[in-house]
């Protein structure tokens, strides 16, 4: 009782081209990937290009050649990505984008939307400290969701003066934990007077509670992130713990949704030019008032985190739970 | 002591590796049928065309016995600077391509110059080198991508874009037996490949590097002007690596921060792999280009066989080294002193 | 003609604080072999160095013919036709080449068609090794061929340019008669058409066959300019010196108990079976052709390389060493030859470079190394072999040449062992350090047996009680030192004619 | 003939790099006064303990003559592998920190191996291993971290925790004057270093080594088993790679998946930097542990003064190519051949 052409799921095969995939995050995703194609029955194939946007986009075309019928692109640039996705749809296959804006109306974009993802975080902020602190601040440049996480942060300090920016670092030197928290150390040894610290990555948050916790200043200082993890859960439930609070998409839940989108495009349904997956926050109270220890638990106990309410039609099959 | 006539283990060792390629080719196709198609054949080449062009740059380094580990960062200077003249300077194409090469060319003449004149240890001279260009390519956009509209440190928005011309170098296809075929870079890879190749093996002047890799104090003293072919060594790798840097810009139509991490490392393994090829157990320029071939094929297979993104990493180290093995252990000679 | 001769004046260098050269005054006149002698360390190779662009000068003009000549690099002063052989045959070829890029290198350096012809370069090639009667397959890779040959293939390079002046510095090292015999017949041809030749070696014969003037060089200055008919060999001898030399005098002692014993050997395959005694207190030189297998022996002995076949017992108990550390275990010692390439480690100063087989001999707990005790044995074995150097922590390559041979051969005497083998221990040393050698060797043989391997005759003369004489992989002769045929040990040695043994190879020649 | 009386230059050529470590530190100081403490001071050897003991180990490779670019995936490796051991099999500290220098010795083994008895050149089979390692570690996992909670394949979640004891390793403090000041972590990095001067400098095995380094033939010849001291040199660059990836493990309280390309580079650089420390001209373990503190100062001293990440990068590489250049240039001589 699905519509054409998921009468026979079998037939139909549809491709994910993925830009990143090292991390939590993009394992995450591409398991809910591959759980929601397995309740519709369709075939998966995976293309990894390991974070190299030319060979993303020859991905594509490959993708094409091999007469798959639908694509998901997850991650990559606008710019090198524009063109073949434009051969994609020229050839008849429907494509959604993750993440990243392919500037093509045949192309749903699918969002975790980074903006949303730092409003919720800092409003947090906002709350447990005020409106005024000295802040410390994670970021490194050029890198798209950081880049839209960052237009979110200067708005805030637009917003609250008393938000006083005192030092700004990052870096992406692998391990990046361990790299941002030798910079963190630097930092809050010269900077002691810094209250909330901004790591609007979940790399960067925990790289920044390591090196406040061994700076002795745990009880001084309040982390605020983006993205979760099983990890990111226990260390923000460590006794004393800074990290007060993320906001975040199930990684998960965004794959499914994902699928779902491109499904509905295949179906010949129309999912809208964007679909947004609402981000949730997360703070330190809640999750141990809730006793939550890991992502299952996180989505057992927060509804709104382990299903999205977007892109459903009435005959889309979810994921068994 | 020489023996002429090829004994089994001589043809393993000279064909071995080639077989081994073969091989891989027809277990994908069987398993992976999609895997034969004159697309997917293109592919293998584009995947590998920067990482070749890189590649084959540091083989020329490696055959004056020297070693180039700033070639990524060359790679992605030149992928920087080529959008920071057309985007932010509004500059065209041709510049764009003369000032990277420039740059390479220079790059590599600090190189040899450091190397040579001022005789740091060549592993020294280029990681240095290498850190140096990593930060300094992020200086002027403190630390910003570059692409059409991005704001500016004085105001305004960037208004130059990427010129056709220049994304062609990237993204043209020419047409053989099937329309629209044969990338550019794929082209400029070959190309690339055989007039180094030429060079290294026909002329007089290659003749001279091999003899400087060899026995740099011999060469010299039979003649040879040492210093100045070592600077040329590093002169060809620097610009070598600034083209594949042009070619990665008109790829990705923006001067990306992100890109061109795994440039070294997969060039380095690339110009190593070659040394097994026909057994040379030398840097060749031949052997590169199959050597960049050969991980090519590698990942293509294994994306076709939908493998996750981490084996592909296992099986190229482990392709890699029991190739290598084979070649090296049956040989049994170490390859050139240096490497 | 113009003036072809060469003259050098007030010429002087230092490296660092070590003035090297003082004030050299030197003429090679074209068409005449000037021979020049020096100890180890008098500066002659530095001066030849100087003369083909590889160092420059501190002050001091050379002329060629009549215009200055300052070459700013080798290959400037291969253009002004100044050509060299140089000591350390590995300065003279390019391993990972092949032999006919290896004879036509400083032609392809010079410059020519940027495309490499390859059947023309290999035919000027064979031409060229053919001029000096070097017959080898002009494709092999140079790696693959012997010292002997490498020597050969620098030589042939350098006599194919028709120079004006042709520089060789020491190059009989490793060349046996037949080669050297080939070698002087072209020297000889060279000056007949009017070359300069400056020819530098320690070697009395080379010396008394070729010279036409000997020039003498003591501590960076010339000591003294024979060229008088009948030249004044021990003249030039004294002048180099500053002193007489001192004479030798075999004495030959009682052998003692057999060491050694080979029985029916066979070194290699389709060579002879031969059985070789080694008695205590017993010098045995064995010479022969360079590849006649002299090395091979000292290899089987020393755990490098098995015998095909055959029994061999050291003090009555069986010898097979698995490698040289099983060898040093059992007592058996081998100071290898070619020192830089197989004895000297360069980074390390004289006292390391000494204790390192017997390290552990200088460690205390914890492998620890007593830097004293080392010192100690260091100093007595520089006095004990009279290597001239400032403190037993100079570096290795700040001795001259000769000196670094004498801490090569020290490193192996600094301990008792029950047999020494010296593979040419002479090699590139001035005729004094070389009777020191001789008689350090001989003087402290009472406990041990002994075998000197060397190609010279002259040599083996000087240090042996009997000379042993191999060929082809065998032994062909045994002659107590004592009113000794040299013709007839000449005959054993060239017994098997030097073309067999490439023949035997099986190399086809070109 | 070696001047025992010190000029200027030898003056220069020994302390110059050592004095220009003592600028910056006065330079710090004065620009950014957090710079001084006893904390700061301490924190610097934290941010390096971890590249500085892969230093060290990569210094023993150097010495034999040969190279390791595996050390960064035996380390991320160990990350992993304590993890799993801990959390996933829920096994004790001891076997987690066991298996991991089991480990790490096993890769510097077959690295040792291939490299000695298949003679596949150094760069060329350390390679290799970096991309099979980089691979595993992530196989067992299929790519995720791992910590405690996570889902297991099976079903059901992961229950094991890193033991506090583990932790310790990386966190424990000790009292020295101040309380609660040295991290156990720059007590590994300062005893380890130690070690490995003594080792190498002061016992035979260590001459040994440099003596293979130096001439392997000559080596051979005077009876030291140049292969097994080379297998050594490999395994003890695995196992120290191992212990800095078990110190990560411990400060990190995770196994997190990172590829440890910065980790290889970083100590590649402190222990090449290491050559120019007093002027040694090779690989010496005093050199590679100045070198270490070196780039932890510089990065320490600029992160205070708020330099973005990529002037950082431009100046450690400006730094390294001007103190370089500074030693090598006025010592006229070239470092040992190998580098
Ligand atoms: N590059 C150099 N740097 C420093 N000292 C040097 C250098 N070359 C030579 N010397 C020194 O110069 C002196 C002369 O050396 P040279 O090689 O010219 O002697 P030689 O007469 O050729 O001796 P031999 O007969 O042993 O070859 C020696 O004391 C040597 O230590
Ligand atoms: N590495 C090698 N490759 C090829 N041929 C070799 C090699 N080593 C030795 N030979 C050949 O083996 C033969 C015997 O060599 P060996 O060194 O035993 O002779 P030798 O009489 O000791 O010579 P020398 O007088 O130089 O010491 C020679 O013909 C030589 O060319
Ligand atoms: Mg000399
Ligand atoms: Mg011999």
């Amino acid at each position: 009782d699905m519509p054409a052409p998921f009468d026979a799921p079998a037939e139909v095969e549809i491709a994910l081209v993925r830009y990143l995939s090292t991390g939590d995050f993009f394992q995450a995703y591409l398991s809910g990937v591959e759980q929601q194609a397995a309740a519709l029955g369709v075939t998966l194939r995976v293309f990894d290009s390991r974070q190299d946007a030319a060979l993303q986009a020859d991905m594509v075309d490959q993708a094409i050649a091999l007469g798959v019928d639908g694509i998901i692109v997850q991650h990559g640039l606008t710019e090198s990505m524009q063109e073949a996705v434009q051969r994609a749809v020229d050839a008849g296959i429907k494509v959604v984008a993750f993440d990243v804006n392919v500037e093509n109306p045949a192309v749903p974009q699918i969002e975790q939307s980074d903006r949303d993802l730092a409003r919720l975080a800092l409003e947090q902020a906002i709350v447990d400290n005020g409106e005024a602190w000295t802040a410390g601040y994670v970021y490194v440049p050029g890198i798209a969701p950081l880049d839209r996480r960052d237009e979110t942060w200067r708005d805030f300090k637009g917003r609250y003066p008393g938000i006083n920016e005192v030092a700004m670092f990052g870096t992406l030197d692998n391990p990046i934990a361990n790299a941002v928290a030798n910079q963190a150390r630097s930092v809050v040894s010269a900077n002691p007077t810094i209250t909330v610290m901004f790591a609007p990555y979940d790399e960067f948050a925990k790289g920044v509670m390591i090196a406040v916790n061994e700076a002795g200043m745990g009880t001084d200082v309040s982390i605020y992130s983006a993205d979760v993890s099983t990890a990111d859960i226990a260390m923000m439930r460590e006794p004393d713990s800074p990290w007060k609070a993320t906001a975040a998409t199930n990684p998960a839940v965004v794959g499914e949704v994902s699928v779902r989108a491109l499904a509905m495009l295949l179906a010949g349904e129309e999912p809208g030019a964007q679909v947004i997956v609402p981000p949730t926050l997360i703070t330190q109270a809640m999750l141990n008032e809730l006793d939550i220890s890991n992502m299952e638990e996180l989505g057992a106990k927060l509804p709104a985190f382990v299903h999205a309410d977007v892109a459903m039609p009435a005959w889309m099959p979810l994921p068994r739970r | 002591m020489t023996a002429r006539r090829l004994s089994l283990v001589d043809l393993a060792i000279r064909y071995g590796f080639l077989l081994l390629m073969a091989g891989l080719i027809v277990y994908f196709s069987i398993v992976a049928p999609a895997f034969l198609s004159p697309q997917s054949a293109v592919f293998v080449f584009q995947s590998v065309a920067i990482t070749g062009i890189l590649a084959l740059g540091v083989t020329a380094t490696l055959v004056v016995g020297g070693f180039d580990l700033s070639i990524g960062a060359v790679a992605t200077s030149a992928l920087m600077l080529s959008a920071y003249v057309m985007v932010i300077w509004e500059m065209s194409a041709g510049v764009a391509v003369a000032l990277c090469l420039l740059m390479g060319a220079t790059v590599g003449l600090l190189n040899g110059i450091l190397i040579v004149k001022l005789r740091v240890p060549d592993l020294l001279a280029t990681l240095g080198m290498m850190f140096l260009l990593v930060g300094l390519q992020r200086i002027p956009t403190e630390g910003n991508s570059i692409s059409t509209g991005m704001a500016l440190p004085g105001g305004g928005a960037a208004q130059g874009t990427f010129s056709p011309a220049f994304l062609m170098l990237g993204r043209h296809r020419l047409d053989f037996f099937v329309e629209n075929l044969v990338p550019l870079s794929v082209v400029f890879l070959l190309a690339i490949a055989v007039v180094v190749w030429l060079f290294l093996e026909f002329t007089r002047h290659g003749r001279l590097m091999y003899a400087i890799g060899s026995n740099a104090q011999a060469a010299g003293l039979a003649g040879v002007n040492v210093n100045r072919y070592k600077i040329v060594a590093y002169m060809i790798s620097g610009t070598l690596a600034s083209f594949g840097g042009i070619l990665l810009a008109a790829r990705l139509g923006r001067g990306d921060v992100a890109s061109g991490n795994n440039l070294l490392l997969d060039s380095v393994a690339a110009a190593l792999i070659g040394y097994a090829v026909l057994g040379a157990s030398k840097p060749n320029a031949f052997g590169t280009a199959v050597g960049a071939v050969f991980v090519g094929i590698l990942l293509q297979g294994l994306t076709m066989l939908n493998a996750p993104y981490y084996t592909q990493d296992f099986v190229k180290g482990a392709v890699l080294v029991v190739a290598l093995v084979f070649t090296f252990a049956l040989s049994g000679r170490n390859g050139r002193g240096r490497v | 003609m113009a003036d072809q001769s060469i003259r050098i004046t007030g010429l002087t260098k230092a490296f660092g604080r070590n003035q090297v050269l003082r004030g050299v005054d030197l003429a090679i006149p074209a068409g005449q072999v000037t021979v020049l002698m020096g100890a180890n360390g008098a500066g002659k190779s530095t001066l030849v160095k100087i003369l083909c662009g590889v160092h420059g000068a501190d002050a001091g003009r050379v002329t060629l013919g009549d215009v200055p000549f300052a070459p700013v690099s080798p290959a400037a002063a291969l253009r002004a036709g100044v050509v060299t052989v140089h000591q350390n045959i590995n300065d003279g070829v390019v391993p990972d080449l092949d032999v006919a890029s290896n004879l036509m290198l400083d032609e392809l350096a010079e410059g020519g068609r940027t495309f490499i012809n390859r059947r023309a370069l290999r035919a000027r090639a064979r031409e060229i090794a053919a001029a000096v009667g070097l017959d080898l397959d002009v494709t092999r890779p140079l790696a693959g061929i012997a010292l002997a040959e490498r020597q050969l293939v620098s030589i042939a390079r350098a006599m194919s340019h028709r120079p004006r002046l042709l520089i060789l510095d020491e190059p009989t090292s490793s060349l046996s008669t037949a080669e050297t015999d080939r070698l002087f017949a072209l020297i000889e041809r060279l000056r007949d058409e009017g070359v300069a030749i400056l020819y530098i070696s320690h070697r009395m014969s080379d010396i008394r066959r070729l010279a036409d003037r000997i020039v003498s060089m003591r501590d960076g200055a010339i000591s003294g300019v024979f060229d008088a008919a009948p030249l004044d060999y021990s003249g030039a001898v004294r002048a180099m010196l500053g002193h007489e030399i001192t004479e030798v005098d075999v004495t030959i002692p009682a052998p003692g108990a057999p060491v050694l014993a080979m029985q029916g050997v066979v070194l290699r395959q389709g060579a002879r079976r031969f059985d070789l005694t080694c008695h205590e207190n017993e010098v045995i030189a064995i010479t022969g052709l360079v590849g006649a297998g002299k090395s091979a022996l000292a290899a089987a002995l020393f755990g490098l390389g098995a015998a095909v076949e055959g029994q061999v017992s050291l003090d009555g108990r069986r010898h097979a060493p698995k490698g040289p550390a099983d060898a040093i275990a059992a007592g058996v010692f081998l100071a290898a030859k070619d020192r830089l390439i197989n004895a000297v480690i360069a980074d390390f100063d004289i006292s390391r470079n000494l204790t390192l087989p017997f390290l552990r001999r200088h460690a205390g707990p914890l492998h620890w190394v007593r830097r004293g005790s080392e010192l100690a044995r260091t100093r007595a074995m520089i006095a004990m072999m009279g290597v001239v150097c400032q403190s037993p922590r100079d570096g290795i390559l700040t001795l001259s040449g000769g000196n670094q041979q004498k801490v090569m051969v020290a490193r192996w005497m600094a301990e008792d062992c029950r047999l020494l083998i010296l593979d040419e221990p002479f090699q590139g040393v001035d005729i004094q350090a070389r009777r020191d050698i001789g008689r350090r060797i001989r003087d402290s043989a009472a406990r041990r047996a002994t075998i000197v391997l060397c190609a010279e005759i002259d040599e083996a003369l000087e240090v042996a009680d009997r000379i042993v004489v191999m060929s082809e992989h065998s032994i062909v002769g045994s002659h107590r030192n004592e009113n000794i045929n040299v013709a007839a040990i000449m005959a054993e040695v060239v017994e098997a004619p030097h073309h067999a043994r490439l023949g035997a190879e099986g190399n086809p020649t070109a």
